[in-house]
């Protein structure tokens, strides 16, 4: 399987989650530069943590409007598995792939350490290697990563079973205590907590290495269904 | 406007303008006969801000020149960047520490913030990719609205930057005493990962190569104020103030990638960032140690505002640029390097063989200098010394014996010592494990990360006990060293070297000069024994509050080791019940400038504890081969507070409970600051190996898992309570103080 | 020339952290008349003239400058010489 | 009860790398026009009335709401009914 990581103009989680997809997982991947991305010949998009441009004006919003973006939907309408961690995740609300937005945490501090996620859907080509209701342990690294819908959007959510992953001890203030949702296919993942960095046992935990085995799992029986 | 060229030479010395720049009469007196005439407007601010002791370090260079700086793996000592340490494998380590003390004052945040993003940039222009920071940082009392300001604001600054260019954050220190109530140190440490091909340096080699200038445009920021308070600048002085530096962390980001992707172009010849004295600085210091010469065409220079001087824009501080030489005719092939970043590398000057430093503006000749001069022709200063009237008393004082009727209290009050007390509130600001590498985050003794691709990983930590070193600078200076060591050790690392972060106040007065001679004398001692060569550093003098009141004498040690494996990264916190408590060494009722003195007193007097570099150096050893040998289950060094809190460190993070038994001098055993002391646990197989290996390792007694934090005498519990309560006041006394009303 | 000045702030619907922490502070600095504070952004941007400014400010604001799910704008345009 | 407007700006002198990326990124949207981008804070609140209004608002700024090192502010007090 191959995986494409965009690149942006201060994305700094990149090469993480080409490690994680690369060597943690064994499967192939790329850094592509934003400018230059050809994103076609992948079967899944990967959108990295950082500070693309800065997070100035809003998180994600000016990474939003560069030229790869018409390429990430693209790709998501045609049901490659999309996943955008933190910035990532923010960009795919910026650019309207993902319902709601972020606000400042409630504490306006930025914030880094281990998280206990709750697994709200485990039906997902994202989460199908956990328990319904798992707790796993994943770390965030934000400062703006309060999610916010309104009511309606929420009870939606709630109703199509998007949201992937919940905090157990809300850290930030998000509605509904969401970690992360998908869109309503259920091929584009937003989170804020990091399971890039949560795939070797050296590293305090890999509980987030059966996120990127999901997608692994999903594509070869998609796969094999083809052939 | 009246430019500044219109500032007469005469005008300059009659009037004596140098002084507002900062230089003597001797100095000026100097550069004139250096000249063979009378200094301009502009060259007068060159050899101002070269000449400055933050440039020039023309106080302290007798003091630095007796560190040891040599050593079998050190690559480069102090003089480039950084400096940079082999650890095999062809990959080395390149690391520095510098302050941002009078920035951070003003403007906490932007100050703090663009300490680290220059410290990110002596490291990454080596061509290392910066892969750690961490710091250290002095602030008065968190009972001062100020103060907790500036705490508050420079802990966000450092987030701000850090976070942002995506370099972790992974340790660093906090102290707290009235002494810094007027002036906060911000001391940042950069450590960087390099292959040895990639080595680069900063100089400007090969006649009729070409300057080029990347990075943020010049903008009229951190030109040395009292330049512009003086009259004769009319009535538009005060819209020409300088301003604030501020940091954009994005920019350098960008610079990072760019110039890590530059060196690997065989077009490139020298690459060094714009530091203190911006261009100034860099360029001379590139063709100065190069033995060639430069101009530079100023109207060239990317220009933020306009009318800029040559003055202003050879003075200012803009953050985010860096100056490099390529060959001759491959300008383009560099310039697209960088333009894939939208950077623009821009051509500027041209390497001579002048030995001269010209630059020129507006079709004239703005300055023109022997361009050693300038690096090196500055003056040095042997300042005198003079044993302070404080330390001769400290030194005739009976023994200070702490008055504790309570235990279980003193215990809590020293947790809640905000020096003491869990820095949570500080580290969880910082993105402590982006690049993921990161096996032991904020929170142990030393930071660990893996070194990706190999089994080895590196230690690393920032320490210095200040109030050892006032009370007695050789022995504290020794001590600074020791401890950072032992940090390193109980990671299960061997110590690599060190940089030096020097806070001290004015080194004209000979009682502070005494201060910084006995440290440096200390620390070079300890690195001799400890086979810690000091491989970079910085200087920071005249850390003086209005009024004159000096800080705390603080030369801060960055220490990086090496972790031969994986498997050897040990933490301070116990693992298991049953597992075995020892400490290695005895302590004595040593307090003079300890924690509990502080809590009682209100202050720090006395003498420091004593340190035998020799049993220090030994029992590393031994500590560390244990480790090694896989015998350690948990190792922390007793600092701050002595063996009461290290103990209850220890049992935080997994809520466990002890059983220990002490002495008769509860007090002593409890809290006293006795140096080259271990708090370890040992599985009970272990045992007689472990005792075998360190023999003067001391049982004391056992992890348990009731969660109950006790200890015995022969006779009677002298504190027994739930370790959870204690967690709790060490976890909340500082986010309690930030939350305080005023 | 013109001086286009744009304000952008949260919707009512939505909690604004900052404010209210703006507001805390304000309360323990013993502003205690102050009632409610919103904090949002505030941009001034030169623009060189062209026929339909107000339509590509609009755009603009649309497009980047705002978030329509969690904020408003609104802005001035005022003549420079 | 005063409803008060508060504008945040940078001093002039003082880098606004916020600013600078947004121009940047309007220009790469193909807004050629856009000269210039300052990026501040744009603060209401409600106000209790009291006489000295206007030098109440004047110390909330020195001393909380703008950073007197690199900030300018201004505001605007409005009758609300
Ligand atoms: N300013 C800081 N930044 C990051 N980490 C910090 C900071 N201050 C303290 N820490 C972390 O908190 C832990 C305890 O610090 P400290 O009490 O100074 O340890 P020690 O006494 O062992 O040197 C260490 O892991 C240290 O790195
Ligand atoms: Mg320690």
């Amino acid at each position: 399987m191959k995986f494409a990581v965009v690149v942006f103009p201060g994305s700094n989680c990149d090469r993480d989650m080409y490690f994680a997809a690369k060597d943690a997982l064994g499967e192939e991947a790329d850094l592509v530069w934003y400018l230059d991305a050809d994103l076609s010949s992948y079967d899944a998009i990967l959108l990295p943590g950082g500070f693309s441009y800065g997070d100035y004006l809003r998180s994600g919003a000016i990474a939003a409007t560069s030229p790869v973006i018409d390429q990430i939907r693209e790709a998501a309408e045609a049901g490659k598995p999309v996943l955008g961690v933190c910035n990532g995740f923010q960009v795919l609300l910026e650019m309207g792939l993902l319902p709601g937005a972020m606000l400042p945490n409630e504490k306006l501090k930025f914030m880094c350490h281990f998280e206990t996620l709750v697994v709200q859907n485990n039906q997902t080509m994202f989460t199908s290697q956990y328990e319904e209701y798992e707790e796993i342990q994943i770390p965030i690294a934000h400062g703006e990563g309060n999610y916010y819908c309104d009511e309606q959007t929420y009870e939606q959510l709630v109703e199509r079973q998007q949201i992937a992953f919940t905090y157990k001890n809300n850290p930030n203030g998000s509605v509904g205590d969401i970690a992360g949702i998908t869109n309503e296919a259920g091929n584009v993942l937003g989170m804020m907590p990091h399971p890039e960095r949560a795939v070797e046992a050296l590293l305090g935990n890999d509980d987030g290495l059966r996120l990127f085995q999901s997608i692994l799992t999903h594509w070869r029986n998609n796969h094999a269904i083809n052939a | 406007m009246p430019s500044m060229l219109e500032i007469s030479p005469e005008q300059i010395k009659q009037e004596k303008l140098y002084r507002d720049m900062g230089l003597t009469d001797a100095e000026f007196e100097s550069i004139e006969n250096i000249l063979g005439r009378l200094p301009n407007y502009t060259e007068t601010g060159l050899f101002s801000v070269m000449w400055s002791e933050h440039c020039s370090y023309k106080n302290s260079k007798p003091l630095l020149k007796k560190f040891p700086t040599e050593g079998p793996a050190v690559l480069q000592g102090p003089g480039e960047g950084a400096g940079i340490i082999d650890i095999g494998d062809e990959q080395a380590v390149v690391f520095k520490i510098e302050s941002h003390n009078h920035p951070s004052a003003v403007e906490p945040y932007q100050g703090a913030a663009t300490g680290v993003g220059g410290i990110l940039r002596d490291v990454f222009s080596m061509g290392a990719r910066p892969v750690a920071l961490l710091n250290s940082l002095r602030f008065g009392s968190l009972q001062e609205p100020r103060v907790k300001y500036l705490f508050e604001e420079v802990v966000r600054g450092i987030a701000g930057y850090g976070n942002c260019v995506g370099v972790p954050t992974v340790g660093g220190e906090v102290q707290f005493d009235d002494a810094y109530n007027g002036n906060p140190l911000v001391n940042a440490m950069c450590v960087g990962l390099i292959d040895h091909k990639d080595i680069q340096k900063g100089i400007a080699a090969g006649i009729g190569n070409t300057v080029m200038y990347v990075g943020a445009k010049t903008g009229r920021d951190g030109i040395h104020g009292a330049t512009f308070a003086s009259e004769e600048l009319s009535e538009e002085s005060e819209e020409k103030r300088p301003s604030v530096q501020v940091g954009d962390p994005f920019m350098e980001k960008l610079l990072i990638e760019a110039c890590l992707d530059v060196i690997h172009h065989d077009a490139l010849v020298g690459i060094q960032d714009m530091g203190a004295a911006g261009l100034t600085s860099s360029a001379s210091e590139m063709a100065s140690k190069a033995g060639t010469g430069m101009t530079m065409n100023l109207d060239l220079i990317p220009q933020r505002e306009t009318n800029m001087t040559p003055y202003e824009m050879m003075l200012s501080e803009s953050q985010e640029r860096m100056l490099l030489v390529v060959e001759k005719g491959r300008e383009e092939e560099i310039a697209q390097v960088f333009r894939k970043y939208n950077l623009e590398a821009v051509a500027v000057g041209e390497v001579t063989d002048t030995k001269r430093f010209r630059l020129e503006h507006n079709g004239e000749v703005a300055a023109d200098v022997p361009v050693d001069s300038l690096a090196e022709d500055a003056p040095v200063y042997h300042q005198p010394s003079k044993v302070p009237a404080y330390y001769e008393e400290f030194q005739a004082m009976a023994p200070y014996q702490p008055n504790v009727t309570d235990y279980t209290e003193t215990l809590h009050g020293l947790l809640r010592q905000p020096t003491i007390a869990s820095k949570e509130w500080v580290y969880d600001q910082y993105d402590s494990m982006v690049q993921t590498n990161t096996v032991v985050a904020p929170g142990s003794d030393a930071a660990v990360l893996r070194v990706r691709g190999t089994d080895k990983a590196l230690a690393m930590t920032t320490d210095c006990n200040s109030r050892y070193i006032y009370v007695d600078p050789e022995v504290g200076g020794q001590i600074a060293v020791a401890e950072a060591a032992r940090n390193i050790v109980c990671s299960g690392g061997r110590p690599l070297g060190l940089t030096d972060g020097l806070n001290f106040g004015s080194p004209e007065n000979p009682e502070i000069f005494w201060q910084m001679e006995k440290s440096v004398d200390g620390m070079s001692e300890a690195c001799r024994k400890l086979e810690t060569p000091v491989i970079s550093g910085n200087v920071s003098l005249y850390n003086e509050s209005f009024g004159g009141k000096a800080i705390y004498p603080t030369p801060i040690v960055g220490m990086v080791g090496l972790i031969e494996k994986t498997e050897h990264i040990t933490q301070s916190h116990m693992k298991q019940a049953g597992d075995l408590i020892y400490v290695i060494g005895k302590a004595k009722p040593e307090f003079g400038g300890s924690e509990l003195q502080g809590m009682l007193e209100g202050r720090h007097f006395g003498k420091a504890p004593e340190l035998d570099l020799e049993i220090e150096a030994e029992r590393q050893q031994k500590l560390l081969h244990a480790i090694q040998s896989g015998l350690v289950q948990s190792a922390h060094d007793l600092s701050e507070g002595g063996l009461a809190v290290a103990l209850a460190e220890s049992l935080f993070d997994n809520e466990l409970g002890c059983e220990v038994a002490v002495s008769q001098d509860v007090v002593t055993e409890l809290f006293a600051e006795t140096q080259s002391r271990f708090l370890v646990s040992v599985r009970p197989e272990h045992q007689e190996a472990f005792e075998q290996n360190v023999e003067d390792a001391n049982l004391i007694g056992l992890v348990t898992d009731d969660g109950m934090y006790r200890i015995f005498t022969e006779q009677k519990a002298v504190v027994e309570t739930p370790t959870s309560e204690l967690k709790q006041t060490w976890k909340g006394a500082i986010p309690c103080l930030v939350k305080s009303k005023v | 020339m013109r001086k286009v000045k744009i304000y952008i702030t949260l919707k009512e619907a939505v909690l604004d952290p900052q404010g209210k922490a703006v507001q805390n502070s304000l309360r323990s600095l013993e502003y205690n008349n102050v009632q409610e504070v919103r904090v949002g952004k505030y941009m001034e941007m030169m623009v060189e003239d062209t026929e339909d400014i107000e339509a590509q400010v609009d755009q603009m604001c649309d497009k980047l400058l705002a978030n329509p799910v969690i904020e408003d704008y609104s802005y001035t345009i005022e003549e420079v010489v």
